[in-house]
């Protein structure tokens, strides 16, 4: 018998199956920027891009509204987001901005607070509060 | 008989790639981490591996979730790096050991690992970047490969114990191989780093600190935290921790620390470098 | 919770699609082998189950030698048949059970099995025709579907004791299943042939019925051979025995066997089906 | 360490890492066989097809004779193998009878024999010495 589920751990999302299962669609299609035609092909027409991939509606809007959180939500895989937000010009730095709603310039101070040898949670409160 | 050299351990963070293509490895902020490297080097120059045995993970470049392998054993000729989504210039190919590839399988199977044997495989910048980072600007790689995949991607992931055990194996096909080669042992990845969700940015030295203090001396000491754990410890992407578990078990019983280097942030990573001897 | 119903074996070669497509199974060659299917049709009538979770391997369709896994475990939404080379018509869609696949697949690690988990899967004939024979002409299958697949293409083979070990394993997961669902286990292919080499038409009733008077009472006698004891015994081909192997793991501990058919040959194959009762 | 080499079974050729490694140029070509575009493609041009794929010449050699053993030693596997003897339209018999170097006849026999309770041995001695 498998061990009973874990407690959560905050701001986490698991790619389990549950996500897996859920985020095909969107996960296939980010697989597909590897390959720098398939890049240009949804720059040039993201609508049709999206379509061909049959995305849920959940996954067609984060991807219209950039929200990369709701992108993890709707069962996308971190690491072929990175490939999309590739696209986009983001970074992985760009990427943590958004997803914890804080500035690049907060984020970026949140990671040199960590190595200045701050704690995360220390870190992660100075930069939610200012 | 060929014979294990050592181990190498190191990050294997994007952005390293990005720094060493700028040539900026000596400004402020990349000084600490490429400060770990001259030691490599030299040790390199000195244990002269002819042959490397590389645990890493796949990052949405050669493996969909079609076909995603819990461990994937390479036993190609050659391996290509290739354009994994933004457009960065290519690594130089890997010259294949297919020999080694197959002993190494026959032993996994034999001691009832399910692998998944690939013939031809693509390797991204997990196994690219610790490759130039060890090797700078050479023409040609001075050593064959022998590639193997750990599953960091898709939970459920194989637990530390299973990961070392699985090292534990492919040393025992290493410690039996027949040819005149010299063999270095790498494990690719981590240390604690979370990319995605709201807690994205989160490392945790203390963890770090907790496996590169054990993982000479007793490597089984990271195993009694299940992957849920290591999670919790060490961020989403930090479970590629299992490359250096699998890599540890591969160098065999005895281990001896000689190299530690280990600095946060290299982009949103605590970035390590270690070495190990056999003992 | 879920009730495990019964287990249900058959060879799969591709000839008896031909058959059945032709119209041609009360023809003095086919109806041998036919006439083992009416007790199935009333014991499927009898049991009624609502998911079969499938043993088989792919012959060259899904997996290539780029990817080629030890255990594979279906976790699709939807399975396609599709053509394997040979132009044959295509059998209906599988509607899948992702859930149970992935509890399935969480057993599975948690108890070391280094599977490769497939959100998309061609399935061949092995897994089309035990559907057709087990539900002939029917609009849709009455079931839902988990395909387990071993590999017995390119050694190393897994052992007939892990492939046994990875049924029961499965067993486990379904066991613990909380869906109101009515689980038949299947394993396909064999009994004993071989395609290749100078002795292509190799058959051995003596090994097929040593695997059949086992099956029930005693799988553990099945692996006291090793996969090159079996492939000697059985033929190149007639290592498929280890789907039926792992299928009967996946049974659980007692078993009654309650119908037989053996007859050969069925093109070069030595063909047999068999039904069990858990007990 | 891995128990030592088995004894070789007589007639029998087992696809192993060493077979694998020698012949995947053939196993590719016979696996793309699945597309019946690429049988079309085969049977319009075989030699460029060939080519297409970098058969080694051992390998080129025993596609153009149809030769199935000298497919099997230059290291193709059955099961891929069997895609091509498709679009010559030969059945695993066909296949049988070629390799054993029996008429179909005769390969048909022995199989028939063997369901009539003649041990293979016995059955393959009459197909060989008539
Ligand atoms: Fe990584
Ligand atoms: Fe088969």
């Amino acid at each position: 018998m498998v061990a009973p589920p874990k407690q959560p751990i905050p701001g986490t999302h698991l790619f389990d199956g549950e996500a897996a299962a859920k985020g095909l669609a969107l996960n296939a299609m980010c697989y597909s920027f590897n390959d720098a035609a398939n890049r240009a092909a949804f720059l040039a027409d993201e609508e049709a891009y999206c379509a061909k991939y049959h995305l849920t509606a959940e996954q067609r809007a984060a991807v219209a509204a950039r929200d990369v959180i709701g992108m993890i939500r709707a069962g996308d895989n971190i690491y072929y987001l990175a490939k999309l937000a590739g696209i986009f010009g983001l970074n992985v730095q760009d990427v943590g901005s958004m997803q914890t709603g804080a500035s690049l310039a907060a984020f970026n101070e949140m990671l040199a607070a960590q190595g200045r040898g701050e704690t995360y949670e220390t870190a992660h409160r100075e930069m939610t509060h200012g | 008989m060929a014979e294990i050299v050592g181990a190498y351990f190191t990050s294997h963070v994007p952005a390293i790639g990005g720094a060493i293509h700028k040539g900026i490895q000596q400004e402020p902020y990349w000084k600490p981490f490429f400060d770990g490297f001259p030691k490599v080097h030299e040790w390199l120059a000195e244990v002269k591996p002819t042959v490397a045995v590389v645990f890493n993970n796949d990052h949405g470049l050669n493996f969909f979730l079609d076909k995603m392998p819990t461990f994937a054993v390479g036993a190609a000729h050659e391996y290509q790096n290739a354009d994994e989504g933004w457009g960065l210039p290519l690594y130089k190919p890997f010259k294949g050991d297919p020999g080694l590839s197959w002993h190494i399988i026959e032993q996994l199977v034999d001691d009832e690992f399910d692998i998944t044997t690939c013939q031809t495989m693509l390797v991204d910048h997990a196994l690219s970047i610790p490759f130039e980072l060890a090797w700078p600007g050479v023409d040609e790689w001075p050593v064959k490969l022998v590639p193997l995949h750990i599953n960091t991607v898709q939970h459920p992931l194989p637990s530390a114990k299973r990961a070392l055990a699985f090292g534990r194996s492919v040393h025992r096909a290493l410690a039996s191989w027949g040819a005149d080669e010299r063999i270095v042992v790498i494990g690719t990845g981590g240390l604690s780093h979370q990319l995605d969700g709201e807690r994205a940015g989160f490392m945790n030295s203390d963890y770090d600190r907790f496996c590169m203090d054990h993982l000479a001396s007793d490597p089984d000491a990271l195993t009694k935290h299940d992957v849920h754990e290591i999670v919790r410890l060490a961020g989403t992407q930090g479970v590629e921790i299992l490359n250096w578990i699998a890599a540890r078990g591969a160098l065999g019983a005895g281990a001896r620390e000689i190299h530690r280097n280990y600095h946060l942030p290299i982009s949103n990573t605590a970035a390590a470098t270690m070495l190990l001897d056999p003992a």
